[in-house]
């Protein structure tokens, strides 16, 4: 029920990425469009992990030790997404050193001044 | 109530997106772009991933847009020069 | 026109593509042989209250390893393309509510960002969340205070190390032939305390270590330095 | 009795979410942008302190703490590019 919903959410997000990567013409927007898919990436892969009713896999008062593995969520999608937003914002910070860079080889930031690649 | 939460934050986190897709300034396309990360990292917490949460809100909120505003920085500082 | 129908038929291919997720979607009740012999394990053999933290660490620890490597690349290739490009970049004068506030408030963050990555196999945290909350401070000292000057080489110092100390100790399990980065070469303790589950904190401390100093250096290469 | 109290407050703290991002959206200029943005985080701290009673875990408060100081720092880094725009 409520994974369905972010699952939901999470697509939506991609797609809304996806789109602003392939209209905007500033760069800067395009990388905010790979942030905004990004985080609808990591939603998509959590919500697969979430199981019915069940609570975080951190065992203290609530969550007693001997039944755990009824009462936890899957850990491994969490931990995979914990690492990939830290991998996410490094890419970030990669990318916008490029476009810094190019932009001070061509004072331009619109997509349509870059043609070296075009046919 | 928890559903009902869920759908409310889902509801502001695509509007955000679309308007940061479509605002003409890109100062507010990147604190639109952080209001995503910051009401993502409820979510996470609602769907039992704390770690993710915290981290979620620790680089969303700041780092991200710290390092957005340091690239906007420096590319019109150079505008201005010529 | 046919820039926008090829935008069209993308962005079509995507929701075809992603919608028997969403119409074949059913929530799932229980967990898989592997996270369950993961989260049996995490409490019986290693002693770690947060499952989370065991995974990243222990079961996959040569993935965390590997990541690591990835963010000290993106910190290579950040210093690389703005080498030699050092401006002034938020460096003005600050008031003095600012100056007074953020000089309590980064010891705050400081010893907040330390018990984040000590207490990561205890509560929610580790070495990632801590390493990001100790370079949101020192941001905050770099945004806040004028006149302050981060040092390079204490910076790599701690960077290197940090590093040189997590492949030894993984290498030291392969000494005692107990496995590359198992944390077993510590006695386990009881469970619940701070200094129990082996080497696990230990080696989460030192990525917090190593993330903090890396993202430090991304932040002050972007940011530009006096 | 008290679980009607902390619904209630869950839902007002969801519409105080939502004007702040109207005027978010509509904000002519960014200091209106940046004023809702930090109103909108001491909202949520609220939401996530809702949601640490409801789930009746303590340590979900952790992630609270973290929350309130990081948009500090986000909210004084933004304050201080528009101050240097000027």
């Amino acid at each position: 029920m409520i994974s369905s919903y972010t699952l939901i959410l999470g697509i939506a997000l991609l797609i809304i990425g996806f789109y602003a990567m392939l209209t905007r013409k500033n760069l800067i927007k395009m990388v905010i469009g790979f942030s905004i898919a990004d985080t609808g990436t990591h939603i998509i892969i959590v919500s697969l992990g979430y199981l019915r009713g069940k609570t975080a896999p951190i065992i203290d008062q609530a969550v007693s030790a001997v039944n755990a593995v009824q009462k936890v969520v899957d850990p491994i999608p969490s931990a995979l997404v914990l690492t990939a937003i830290v991998i996410g914002l490094a890419v970030t910070a990669v990318m916008l050193s490029f476009i810094v860079e190019m932009y001070r080889k061509n004072k331009s930031l619109s997509i349509d001044d870059y043609q070296e690649l075009k046919w | 109530m928890i559903p009902v939460i869920i759908i409310g934050l889902g509801v502001i986190m695509l509007a955000a997106a679309i308007a940061a897709v479509y605002f003409k300034s890109l100062l507010a396309s990147i604190i639109s772009a952080g209001v995503i990360s910051l009401l993502a990292s409820v979510i996470y917490l609602i769907l039992g991933s704390p770690d993710v949460a915290m981290t979620e809100a620790s680089i969303g909120s700041g780092l991200t847009t710290v390092i957005f505003l340091f690239a906007l920085h420096r590319v019109r500082k150079g505008k201005s020069d010529d | 026109m046919i820039r926008n129908m090829a935008v069209l038929l993308a962005v079509i291919g995507l929701v075809a593509m992603f919608l028997p997720m969403v119409t074949d979607f059913q929530e799932r009740e229980n967990l898989n042989e592997l996270a369950a012999d993961y989260v049996e394990g995490s409490i019986n053999d290693l002693n770690t209250p947060n499952v989370v933290t065991s995974v990243i660490v222990t079961y996959r620890g040569l993935d965390t390893l590997g990541e690591v490597t990835v963010l000290f690349l993106a910190t290579v290739g950040v210093g690389l393309l703005l080498k030699g490009r050092k401006e002034d970049m938020i460096r003005i004068s600050s008031s003095e509510l600012l100056g007074t506030t953020s000089s309590v408030l980064v010891a705050m963050i400081m010893i907040l960002g330390i018990y984040i990555f000590t207490h990561g196999h205890l509560t929610p945290g580790g070495g990632f969340q801590g390493g990001v909350v100790i370079a949101s401070g020192f941001l905050l000292m770099l945004l806040s205070n004028v006149n302050v000057k981060m040092n390079h080489s204490i910076m790599h110092f701690v960077e290197s190390f940090s590093g040189v100390a997590y492949v030894g100790i993984g290498v030291a399990g392969l000494v005692l032939a107990i496995g590359f980065l198992n944390p077993g070469i510590l006695p386990l303790g009881r469970f619940g305390e701070l200094f129990s589950a082996g080497a696990i904190p230990v080696i989460y401390s030192l990525i917090g270590l190593k993330v903090g100093s890396e993202l430090t250096s991304i932040l002050v290469t972007m940011g530009g330095e006096k | 009795m008290a679980n009607t109290i902390y619904n209630a407050a869950a839902i007002i703290a969801l519409i105080s979410i939502g004007l702040a991002f109207a005027r978010m959206i509509l904000g002519p200029t960014t200091a209106d942008r940046t004023v809702a943005l930090d109103g909108m985080t001491i909202i949520t701290i609220s939401l996530i302190v809702f949601i640490a009673y409801h789930m009746n875990r303590i340590i979900y408060l952790d992630i609270a703490i973290v929350y309130a100081l990081m948009s500090f720092v986000g909210v004084v880094a933004i304050a201080r590019y528009l101050e240097r725009g000027k």
